[in-house]
């Protein structure tokens, strides 16, 4: 009945920042209606992606998140009014910052997915899954998070001596 | 500001044609009142009303490569002609609009597109930029007397948005540039109608209802003369003037001038400086009875 | 050291079916903090629910997560059941490994794995719940209703009728708005009048109303519940209390050609007036601008004419404040005039129909009064330049109206049925006149709406050219009327005795500064927001504010009616308790972190944020900060986010939450 | 090729601040004026704040002015109501950050005597103060600068600024290296930068805007950045501080000037000002703003990166 389901070998980790009244409504919506999508996302809710914080997402790479999605009413939708509105100035510029210190973003996706469109979230979830399944592990900031204090060589015999005493 | 206002100026292939006094008025005009008047090197046809019908890609084409052929001569784009006006106005809307259209268009003509030049049309130059109370200090020998009916035509400030001239239906310009040099102006119905334009070689029994009813309405205002500021307006207001009293059996003796032949003369320009001999009906006895010759 | 309890519901089978239920209660029991864990199959069932309530109060559970459907479902449920026995119930969260876990995945494994991870996050989170108590505000119950037209009147009533006290507050000197002006109305042709004026009289009768007429809204403080409005009541110079009504001093007043607004200036009345003779109070006002005894000092014989002496030159403006604890907007519409508009205005005007210079070019609203039974013309149709009656009538639809090159792009939606209206009662007194409608489209979506228009065609005679007029101008003692019929494609050419120009729909002017007292949102063309376009249709986004009528969109009578009702009845729902209690899902200020910024005012999209200053002993200022109040708080947090020190935090949720799920992961 | 930066105007301007500084202290306008003076080693200056008229023989602007003043002015600021009105010598870059500050409600106009510098550039390194100022020894942000006379003070001396020599715009293109790199690249880059950081917090001390009284950063309940100076808390600095910057910055490149460690942190801000100009149209600017760019919206703004 079902279609055998592929076993991959990586199944990457995936968290979701969505507000209450539109995406987490329409991801509801998806499982009413027994939609099916990748297991790999966790959802946070929020009351409104204005509550969304920047820091949340970079801590969620650092976490190990190897792809992230942020997603809430569509604009004029906003149960508070405007939201929405400062989130997308806020996100529109922090992926640039992310950008240029050179996270991909392909792996951090944004949407608006209202509380009627299950297939929408059930599609970004999906896309954004194999997209990043694709990409492999994100290493970057996992790299980061094993490295000591200096990545600079220690080539003074002084350094390596007094290293060597701690 | 006392600084001396410089313009590149495109005078349009009418006025390097049947609309030569309106060139020679404007360049004497311009002298009279010390305002800067460069022509642009190597200027062409803006592709006037017929370019755009045929090929809009064209049209657009066209005017880029003359606004930026215009960038080398400093200044603002002074413009005379109504419809090169239009044209060169809404080149610069639709690529400041449509990025698609703006790269065909560079490609064709082989140059970035330029849109920040500012085109503007003489009446602009002369309200504006010279300022209406320093028209008036110009006025050597003030237009009393003299009623006009001014004549604006379709394409002097519309569409809405894109020439910005004016108030789109009810513009004032004229009437504030006349009554700054004296001039007395009449309210009257016609003023923003169509005269056929270039069906005046093709369909002219068009324009002659066309332009019949405007003059019809210019005299019933009792204005003595009417004032353009478009040459082909001027084509079919002025040249078939005789052509239309003959069909309607009526007489109007209506002289048609162009804006800076009014202005000009009310700045104590002769009529040999503003071509007032080339304009068909003869305004001499009007201008004489008003003592104004 | 929290003692959390997990509660994992079968659903039925809706969950247990993909997730291996047993496996994740025994998981989840190994997580730090968790004291108790177990599975049940209906969690929301009442054995479910005392099974919860047990294990509370037997494993003395300070915390609980019930992992289950979605909160949206459930969630209240479950706080409740955690409330009664004995816990905050912003101590139990949800987990929702249904909608998200169980009907969306096959695999077991993989489903009964992310069971767990969604458990264990909610478990991580609900650590750092913390107490939460409901908030509550205490209300006034008074109403405030700005605006005495139809829907002013409807709103004032209904509240009023309900035993709570109104302030009706109307800038004209007697209430009755627009609908007092008119003729009949679409679509059963009733008198305006004949039915407006009962309710005027009521209202002026209720003794739970308090009429301030030539009165405007000077300021409004606080917040729902508990504003504070200063009213100021203009000089009428005539003094309400004494007055009688007689009408003497109208009679007297030798200044007698004032043309007379309500009349849209086509009738006269005197310097000391009333708008008409129905108006509500019944007594007059002193145009101070057009008397003589304010002009030269000279006169005063409405003074010395009124028995009971109410004549008083010496009243001046005063200012009062009333307590109130919500607010009914109803400040209705205008309309747009042909007038040649200001230069930079969004408002282009109409030139080409002549800048309103030709007299027998009129809106709808004078025609409504030339038809008027007690109108200028005492209903007799007759043009305003010579009195003559008009043979041939064209009536222009959408001037202004659904016009983006003139600036307004909405349709103001009663035109189409009031020229249907024009058109018959033009017919009835003029039969042997002509009338032409140039339209657009006809849109009559209303009960019997357009059945009505269709009589205006069929029965009533009315020309309908589908097209736009491009210009008017005056010639001879005609009009001629330029369009174009584009059913038909030609260009027609119309003279016409009279043309009625059916103008757009805008609101009033001044309705931008009105709503920057209120703290409300407008629109570009200062229409008031509503605070949801379909579900929340008569309330504003600030809380204790509501909308009636056109000043929130063009609307017709019946419509404007049902608002005004509506949002009595949400006035009501207000007034219904002594303290209004909300969710306390509200932001607070860290008072000791706040460096006064106020990046969480300039974002908050309810004007919640206040400043607060901050004093020693001495009252000495030592530093302004920001505070939330918690009555006006929409609870988005978007403060939050955009605070840089985060010294604003969203009770429910705080960062320490926030960070406790991303953590978990 | 170096080409000399003509300066000679610094000297008036050095007059003219006294006299200024004189009048507005002897006549009581304002009870005391944040400057520049002599520094011990030869040619360089310091802050000083000087509250005698006596004393105004003390300030000077040379091109070793290179500190950004107003950040005195935010860590002061609970004072300033007490003592009255303040002076404050500014350039145009620093009078940019006053201007923020003031739509941060942190200062208020009134509360201060603005003394503005017409200002043909400073040096990029005061490590040798007593260097000409040329095309090579000018700081970085001088060479971007289009603010060079201040405007809106109360008094700006009446110098002719001389014209400057066409310079390298040393930001604009090492943004527009960075961008041409693959994210990969990029990663790589900064993660050698940040990894030189010490944690000294010497950029958020010098920073005009970093006037929380308690810092994002430092706090632990929750942690939202590890706080010790290993790569991945060192990165997550730098990030959040960008982002906290970003819409506020006025780019007076301080926090660059003053690390120990030498990464060029003002690029971060730099390049989030470029994308905010071109997203939004704002820049940093004389005229004080309600709200900045993050703290505002419009229905069109872009969302082509939203699905």
């Amino acid at each position: 009945m079902h279609p055998e389901k592929q076993k991959h070998a990586f199944e990457p980790k995936i968290i979701a920042f969505v507000c209450t009244w539109c995406t987490y409504a329409g991801a509801d919506l998806a499982g009413t209606s027994r939609m099916q999508y990748p297991s790999n996302v966790r959802v946070l809710k929020f009351p409104c992606t204005g509550r969304i914080d920047p820091v949340f997402i970079l801590k969620a790479f650092q976490q190990g998140a190897d792809g992230v999605l942020v997603s809430g009413c569509h604009p004029g939708d906003c149960h508070y009014i405007a939201g929405n509105f400062h989130a997308r100035r806020r996100f529109a510029a922090f992926r640039k910052l992310l950008e240029f210190v050179g996270v991909d973003l392909n792996r951090l996706q944004f949407s608006w997915v209202s509380a009627a469109e299950g297939g929408k979230w059930v599609e970004v979830v999906t896309d954004l899954t194999e997209k990043v399944r694709a990409m492999g592990l994100m290493t970057e900031f996992k790299e980061l998070a094993l490295e000591e204090q200096w990545s600079g060589t220690i080539d003074t015999p002084e350094l390596k001596e007094a290293y060597d005493q701690i | 500001m006392n600084s001396k206002l410089n313009y590149a100026y495109y005078p349009g292939c009418s006025l390097h044609a049947s609309a030569g006094e309106y060139d020679l008025s404007t360049r004497e005009l311009f002298k009279e009142l010390s305002i800067g008047l460069t022509e642009v090197p190597d200027w062409f046809c803006c592709g006037a009303t017929p370019a755009h019908n045929v090929d809009e890609l064209l049209s657009l084409s066209l005017c880029a490569k003359n606004l930026e052929l215009a960038e080398q001569v400093e200044g603002d784009l002074a413009v005379a002609c109504a419809a090169c006006f239009s044209r060169l106005k809404f080149t610069q809307h639709t690529l400041e609009e449509n990025a698609t259209k703006r790269k065909q268009v560079e490609k064709a003509i082989d140059a970035p597109v330029k849109l920040d030049g500012k085109v503007k049309h003489l009446l602009e130059i002369l309200a504006r930029d010279l300022g209406l109370e320093r028209l008036a200090a110009a006025v050597k020998k003030p237009l009393s007397g003299l009623k006009v009916a001014c004549y604006y035509g379709c394409l002097l400030t519309r569409p809405p948005d894109v020439p910005n001239l004016d108030c789109v239906e009810a513009p004032t310009i004229m009437e504030d540039v006349l009554k700054a040099v004296g001039a007395e102006t009449v309210a009257w119905t016609h003023r923003m109608e169509c005269c056929g334009a270039n069906f005046t070689l093709s369909r002219p029994g068009v324009v002659i209802q066309l332009t019949n009813a405007i003059l019809d309405s210019a005299k019933a205002a009792g204005a003595d003369c009417v004032m353009v500021g478009c040459p082909l307006c001027h084509g079919n207001l002025d040249i078939r003037q005789k052509e239309i009293e003959g069909v309607y059996s009526t007489s109007y003796n209506l002289p048609v001038f162009y804006i800076t032949q009014l202005v000009g003369l009310a700045c104590g320009l002769t009529a040999d400086k503003l071509g007032l001999g080339a304009l068909i009906v003869n305004p001499m006895p009007l201008l004489k009875e008003k003592q104004l010759l | 050291m929290s003692r959390i309890g997990v509660f994992i519901c079968h659903c039925g089978e809706n969950i247990s079916r993909t997730v291996d239920v047993e496996r994740v209660a025994r998981e989840v029991g190994q997580l730090p903090g968790v004291a108790f864990s177990t599975d049940y199959k209906y969690m929301c069932s009442d054995p479910g629910q005392n099974l919860l309530k047990k294990a509370i109060q037997e494993q003395k559970l300070s915390h609980v997560v019930v992992a289950a459907c979605s909160p949206r479902m459930h969630e209240r449920t479950f706080r409740k059941a955690v409330e009664a026995a004995g816990l905050n119930p912003f101590l139990c969260e949800m987990a929702n490994i249904r909608e998200h876990c169980s009907w969306v995945h096959e695999d077991k494994e993989e489903a009964t794995v992310k069971a767990v991870e969604i458990v264990g996050m909610m478990v991580e989170r609900v650590k750092k719940n913390r107490v939460l108590p409901t908030i509550t505000v205490p209300v006034t119950k008074r109403a405030l209703v700005i605006g005495g037209g139809i829907a002013g009147i409807q709103a004032a009533l209904d509240i009023a009728d309900c035993g709570h006290e109104v302030i009706l507050v109307e800038r004209e000197p007697s209430i009755g708005g627009h609908m007092a002006q008119l003729s009949e109305t679409f679509p059963t042709l009733d008198c305006s009048q004949c039915i407006m004026t009962p309710k005027m009289v009521d209202v002026a009768n209720h003794p739970k109303i308090k009429l301030y007429t030539w009165s405007e809204i000077e300021r409004v403080e606080g917040y729902i519940g508990n504003f504070q409005v200063t009213i100021k009541r203009k000089a009428r110079s005539v003094d309400e209390d004494k007055c009688t009504g007689c009408g003497v001093c109208m009679e007297k007043c030798p200044v007698r050609k004032i043309p007379n607004k309500f009349d849209c200036n086509l009738g006269m009345r005197p310097a000391i007036y009333v708008p008409f003779p129905q108006a509500v109070p019944n007594t007059p006002v002193i145009d101070r601008e057009n008397c003589i005894k304010f002009k030269t000092g000279k006169c005063g014989l409405c003074q010395k004419v009124c028995g009971p002496g109410a004549v008083d030159y010496e009243q001046e403006d005063i200012l009062i404040v009333e307590a109130v604890g919500a607010i009914v907007v109803a400040t209705g519409f205008d309309l747009y005039t042909i007038d040649e508009k200001p230069k930079g205005s969004l408002i282009k005007g109409y030139g080409e129909f002549g800048h309103g210079k030709i007299p027998d070019v009129v809106d709808g609203m004078t025609f409504e009064r030339l038809a008027s039974a007690s109108g200028p013309t005492g209903g007799k149709i007759l043009r305003p330049s010579d009195g003559k009656e008009p043979k041939q009538i064209v009536f222009i639809q959408c001037i202004g109206s659904r016009a983006r090159e003139k600036g307004i792009s909405y349709c103001s939606k009663v035109c189409c049925m009031y020229t249907a209206k024009h058109t018959m009662l033009y017919h009835h007194k003029v039969h042997d006149g002509q009338a032409y409608v140039f339209f657009m489209d006809a849109r009559t979506p209303g009960k019997s709406y357009d059945e009505f228009w269709r009589r205006s065609i069929e029965e009533e005679e009315a020309v309908y050219i589908r097209g736009m007029v491009s210009r008017l101008y005056q010639k001879g003692d005609k009009i001629v009327v330029m369009g174009s019929d584009i059913a038909v494609g030609v260009q027609v050419e119309i003279e016409a005795d009279m043309v009625v120009l059916a103008t757009a729909i805008q609101p009033q002017k001044g309705a931008d500064t009105l709503a920057q007292k209120l703290g409300i949102s407008y629109d570009k063309y200062n229409f008031y927001s509503e605070a949801h376009a379909k579900l929340r249709p008569v309330e504003c986004a600030t809380a204790g504010i509501y909308l009636a009528g056109a000043c929130q969109g063009p609307k017709d009578i019946p419509d404007t009616v049902s608002q005004a009702s509506a949002a009595a009845a949400k006035v009501m729902t207000l007034f219904s308790k002594d303290k209004l209690e909300r969710e306390p899902i509200v932001a607070r200020v860290k008072e000791a972190g706040c460096v006064g910024c106020f990046y969480c005012k300039k974002v908050c999209p309810y004007g919640a944020v206040e400043e607060k200053e901050i004093r020693d002993r001495q009252g000495n200022l030592i530093k302004v900060v920001a505070y939330v109040n918690p009555g006006v708080c929409g609870g988005c947090g978007t403060c939050q986010a955009t605070c840089p020190s985060k010294s604003v935090e969203l009770d429910g949720y705080t960062d320490e939450q926030i960070v406790a799920m991303i953590e978990s992961l | 090729m170096t080409q000399p930066i003509d300066t000679s105007i610094y000297a008036a301007v050095t007059e003219a601040i006294r006299s200024e500084a004189k009048r507005i202290l002897s006549e009581g306008q304002v009870s005391a004026i944040v400057g520049y003076a002599v520094a011990r080693r030869k040619g360089s200056a310091q802050p000083i704040v000087i509250s005698d008229a006596a004393d105004v023989s003390k300030l000077i602007f040379t091109p070793a002015c290179v500190n950004n003043l107003s950040v005195y002015l935010t860590k002061a600021k609970k004072e300033i109501p007490k003592n009255g009105k303040i002076g404050i010598v500014v350039k145009g870059c620093d009078l940019k950050a006053l201007v923020g500050l003031m739509g941060e409600s942190q200062l208020k106009r009134e509360d201060l005597f603005l003394i503005g510098v017409p200002c043909a550039g400073v040096l990029g390194s005061v490590l040798q103060p007593d260097t000409e100022l040329t095309s090579d020894t000018i700081a970085s942000k001088c060479r971007e600068c289009g603010e060079r006379l201040p405007q809106g003070c109360d008094f700006v001396p009446s110098v002719t600024l001389p014209a400057t020599p066409e310079q390298e715009q040393i930001y604009a293109a090492e943004i527009a290296r960075l961008e041409a790199l693959t994210p990969a690249e990029r990663w790589a880059y900064w993660k050698e930068q940040f990894s030189k950081c010490i944690k000294c917090y010497a950029c958020r001390q010098v920073c005009p805007f970093c006037f929380c009284e308690q810092c994002l950063c430092d706090r632990n309940k929750p942690q939202m950045v590890e706080t010790t100076p290993r790569p991945a808390g060192n990165f997550a600095w730098h990030v959040i501080r960008a982002m906290h910057l970003a819409g506020r910055c006025a780019g007076c490149a301080e926090c660059e000037r003053v690390c120990p460690m030498d990464i060029p942190l003002n690029l971060l801000n730099r390049k989030m000002a470029k994308e905010l100009k071109e997203l939004y149209d704002y820049e940093a600017g004389f005229e004080v703003n309600d709200k900045g760019p993050l703290a505002s919206y419009d229905d069109k703004d872009d969302q082509s990166f939203i699905k």
